[in-house]
């Protein structure tokens, strides 16, 4: 059996393997710890942090769909400074990587968070430009392009560390968007978070989720996902982090032809706890049956 | 010890037109398993709905365990399609459980399918050293009652309309009940508005409960935040606490019910 | 057992129920109707049509997604003068209503087929602007407020009947479109169509379909739409045309109970040709277990 | 005449590691059922896959119909699980079918699982009056040939691995007996490379054949278009035509192979 090499080099942040976990679907590692070998998994995008520690949105949370489910956590977190104390050690157990997802209220905070974590053993900042914008009457910064300017400056103003920048699908044009991240100098850019959706109780006629609605992820906005990160490769120059439903190895393989360097497993991971591995196992199957050594090769090889 | 992965289904039984209850093999890399733990469990092998669901022991064998379950919704009436000899794939124990060494008195109260987690209880407990009584309520006819009425000192069975029995609600007789013993401990499973009027009914009397709480989940082990449960912190504040980590036992001075 | 009052009225074009079937998925209506009674559908919006007969896109056209489908049928269609000649009359023997859906390269072709259609036998004309504008890039006209103002004014203008605008669901903003179209006199708004989505062959290293991407439907997209239906139902006042992932009745309940006053089947017409028999069935049932008499109370009527 | 609804699996059969038939109960509503023509079935009864899928009869008798399937993708692995005695939904007969009326002399092709719907035609003509040759290929060990067998008064199977057959490809043996042959309609199903060089071959001869072709399929009666096979239209022009509802069946003088 030839030696594959897994490697892969998101423009600094070089991980072990392109198998990584999504943000919010993974907490800081502690449980999943439990029931896998976090040393498999090239890199873990934390719980989304926010300056303050959030107790999160009041329950009904989370309601499932067809092949998918809305969640309204509400950015639920013990907030950066207790990750800092308490969490990043715990991780630096494991030989991965680790991205600190972060999210602000106003600009100004993502830059101060940009600014703590700079100082700390982490190994990338992941920008979510998914949060509402407090001072923009709740709209999310990510689906504004003058605000994504602005923030994505400032932020990699604010920090040298390895910065990827987490779009929002809800867009209208992504490409604009990317291309706005990457001539801000962001190192990657991450893609998809969840898409806006709502289920409603028509017995009680009132929607499930008691913040109305939420954001909806799974299998379900895979071929959404999956059209976003390769429009978004195709015009960018900076490697790209896809995510958005992926399941099993033939989904995971299917973003990484389709441009990604890396991509995430969010939801799989509560339908099947072995994902990763199994999807990492599954990646390296294709490799050899089709007699590749080296997963770059793979990366937006598509013949179109 | 959690495990992940596919157990063989030993032996379906049809309960009632609403009930089932599947008794599965007991794999050793699960370790302990304890009563008011739940495993989640694939709803089918084509993985649609796509989430585990949550179920509760109701029963720990040597070798085996049991699972009572209602059919509810897609989830659980596919669930009823598994056939002896498949497999079913299912991650767990999961949760905390029931508190319940050394108490000596205690009272059980359930209501429908909330009675299957505190089957799992009573029959762990030693008869020689427990006293049980038992409230159990239903909708229409009873079910699963056999192993209360074989093991409590006092029952009491009510129905909402199945005048075989006694008509009406649990807390009518958990109050008198209440006023004529005391108890080192009390364990409650049922739906969300008994847990909660009972709740009431303890919180006045200054006493506590074990409650066994149900909410939606994803991950089941804590890790994603869906699942939670408003409970106390310091005198005013409130925290979201995990029903799938922290729960689903939870005593009853600790939780908020605002809804 | 009660009569239940089941017409609903979509701001003059009046349906017997509010279950009718979406564009693209029914072709004529004339396979159906070996199939199913169409006497029992509120509408039928015909295929797609354009000025001049289409051929349509190269196959293959489809690919199935988990709980949805990517289709890429690019408007095969008859053309406007064989619809009128060959397909009116035989639509006119049901009690149904006929909408006639129209799609242009340009605006003037949009005007065209509007003035074309005015003096036709057809209940209403639904406007789609999901088409690419061939003006604009290939953009479609749906995304662009300007171009969507532009389009719906002219074919205002040209065309006296009732008109349905069919809005796109890949935009940032939803209610500013939706607005934008009340403004300029359409009498009803449908949505939604199809979502960008994307399906990769990992073993040919190539898109399943021959076009790259196409269009996502069925239950998959179902959150997303109502989740649009109720924003845009919140900021309009003409009446709303709920879709997208419609498969029971408990779906098209939560349409309605969003704010549409009338839904569309589309996907689910393949896996159940039933269905929208099954759905008006089980609006009915549910109407009577709750002891409602007027659909009409029911739309929009969410205690939130 | 087309039915929708759900019948009964009558039998279920496994043929070998890939392949296995259904029997199910033909009902009065699908009036005539012609070989070539097929349902759409459900692959589960939770409805996930979500769209049914596309199966010939294999053979039609007077109360059942068969379906022979190979294992493929998600769906075709799922419909296995149905069990004898179970309903499956569907949808049929569709498609035009075969053409046969009036032909003493055929010669059918098959390749793989496109022998089913093959065996299906034979199996209506009379011996009395049609001469049948068979040319059947496999990738590994044969299959379903025994009614070929019976049925056949020439018949050449072939293998790509198992030599205890001829190995090789259907192509040589097709066009050394139309040398030697001359019939009256050739019937083909299997494989588009399959189909495809056939039609080469018989375009380069100047005659014509019944070829069963495949696509992907959504409504599978005509209705939404997804379904496309190119034809010629005139003399040097094109049409989409619908594989489901024009076709499966299409001469092979007028299918436009171009990929
Ligand atoms: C810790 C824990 C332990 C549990 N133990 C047990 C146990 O031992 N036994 C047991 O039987 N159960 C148990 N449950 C409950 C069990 O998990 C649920 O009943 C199960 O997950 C339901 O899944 P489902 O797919 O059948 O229903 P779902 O599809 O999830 O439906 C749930 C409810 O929502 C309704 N619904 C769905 N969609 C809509 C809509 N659009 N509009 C209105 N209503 C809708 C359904 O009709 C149903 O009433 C436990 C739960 C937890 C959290
Ligand atoms: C008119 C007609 C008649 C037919 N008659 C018969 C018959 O009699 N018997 C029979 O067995 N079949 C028949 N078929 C074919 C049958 O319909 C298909 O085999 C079936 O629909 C496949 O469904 P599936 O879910 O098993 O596979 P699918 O999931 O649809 O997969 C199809 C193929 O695509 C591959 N695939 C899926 N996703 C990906 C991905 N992301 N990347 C790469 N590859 C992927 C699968 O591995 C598989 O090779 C017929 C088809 C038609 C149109
Ligand atoms: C329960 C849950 C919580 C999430 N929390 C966050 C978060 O805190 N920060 C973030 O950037 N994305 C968050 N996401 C989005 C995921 O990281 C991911 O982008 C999205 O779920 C799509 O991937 P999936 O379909 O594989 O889950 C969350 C998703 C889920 C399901
Ligand atoms: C095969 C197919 C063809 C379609 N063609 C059209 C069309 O010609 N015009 C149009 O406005 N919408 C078209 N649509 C979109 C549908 O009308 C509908 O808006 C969309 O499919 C969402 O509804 P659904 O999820 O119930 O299918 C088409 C959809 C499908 C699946
Ligand atoms: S279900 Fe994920 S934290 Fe409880
Ligand atoms: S599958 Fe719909 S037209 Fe053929």
């Amino acid at each position: 059996m030839n030696k594959l090499k897994m490697k892969v080099d998101l423009n600094g942040l070089i991980l072990n393997n392109p198998v990584t976990v999504a943000s919010g679907t993974y907490g800081f590692g502690r449980e999943y710890s439990e029931l896998i070998d976090l040393n498999q998994i090239g890199a873990i995008s934390v719980k989304g942090l926010t300056l303050e520690p959030r107790e999160g949105n009041e329950g009904r949370r989370m309601v499932e769909t067809p092949m998918g489910m809305i969640n309204s956590v509400g950015l639920q977190n013990p907030g950066v400074h207790y990750f800092i104390e308490n969490e990043i050690e715990f991780l630096r157990q494991f030989d991965t990587k680790i991205i600190a997802n972060i999210n602000g209220n106003t600009i100004e905070e993502y830059c101060e968070m940009a600014r703590i974590l700079s100082a700390e053993d982490v190994d990338s900042i992941e920008l979510n430009i998914s949060c509402p914008n407090v001072k923009n009457g709740g709209l999310a910064f990510g689906t504004d392009s003058l605000v994504v300017r602005e923030v994505v400056a400032k932020v990699r103003k604010a920090s040298k560390k390895h910065l990827i920048v987490k779009l929002s699908p809800n867009v209208t044009d992504i490409k604009t968007i990317a291309k706005i991240v990457e001539e801000e100098g962001a190192d990657c850019i991450s893609l998809i978070n969840t898409m806006a959706g709502m289920a409603i109780d028509i017995h009680g006629r009132k929607p499930f989720l008691r913040r109305g609605s939420g954001g909806l992820s799974g299998p379900a906005i895979k071929p959404i996902a999956l059209k976003m990160v390769y429009d978004v490769h195709s015009v960018v120059n900076i490697p790209v982090l896809g995510m958005g439903g992926i399941a099993n190895a033939t989904d995971a393989l299917e973003f990484i032809l389709a441009g990604a360097s890396a991509i995430a497993i969010g939801t799989a991971n509560f339908s099947n706890p072995y994902a990763p591995i199994e999807i990492k196992k599954g990646i390296e199957d294709y490799m050899r049956h089709y007699g590749e050594v080296d997963i770059n090769t793979l990366i937006g090889n598509l013949r179109i | 010890m959690k495990f992940v992965g596919k157990v063989k289904l030993l032996k379906k039984q049809i309960i009632n037109e609403e009930n089932f209850s599947f008794i599965i093999e007991r794999k050793n890399e699960m370790g302990l398993v304890l009563p008011g733990q739940f495993f989640n469990l694939s709803a089918t092998k084509v993985g649609y709905p796509m989430l585990k669901r949550p179920i509760s022991v109701s029963e720990v064998g040597e070798n085996t365990i049991e699972f009572t379950i209602k059919i509810i919704g897609a989830g659980t009436k596919a669930m009823l399609d598994y056939n002896e000899g498949e497999s079913i794939e299912l991650v767990g124990p999961l949760g905390n459980g029931f508190e319940y060494y050394g108490y000596r008195k205690i009272l059980v109260i359930g209501g429908g399918i909330g009675i299957a987690p505190l089957k799992g209880l009573i029959n762990s407990l030693k008869k020689e050293t427990v006293e049980i009584h038992s409230v159990l309520g239903y909708r229409d006819v009873p079910y699963i009652y056999e192993d209360f009425k074989a093991r409590s000192e006092k029952i009491e069975i009510m129905s909402e309309n199945d005048d075989r029995y006694r008509i009406g609600y649990v807390t009518e007789p958990v109050a008198s009940l209440l006023e004529k013993n005391s108890y080192d401990m009390i364990y409650v499973c049922g739906p969300h508005p008994m847990l909660r009027s009972l709740t009431d009914l303890f919180n006045s009397k200054g006493i506590r409960a074990q409650l066994l709480m149900e909410e939606k989940m994803a991950c089941g082990i804590g890790a994603c935040l869906v699942c939670t449960c408003k409970t106390k912190s310091g005198d005013f504040g409130f925290k979201h606490s995990r029903m799938c980590k922290d729960g689903p036992m939870f005593y009853s001075d600790e939780v908020i019910f605002d809804e």
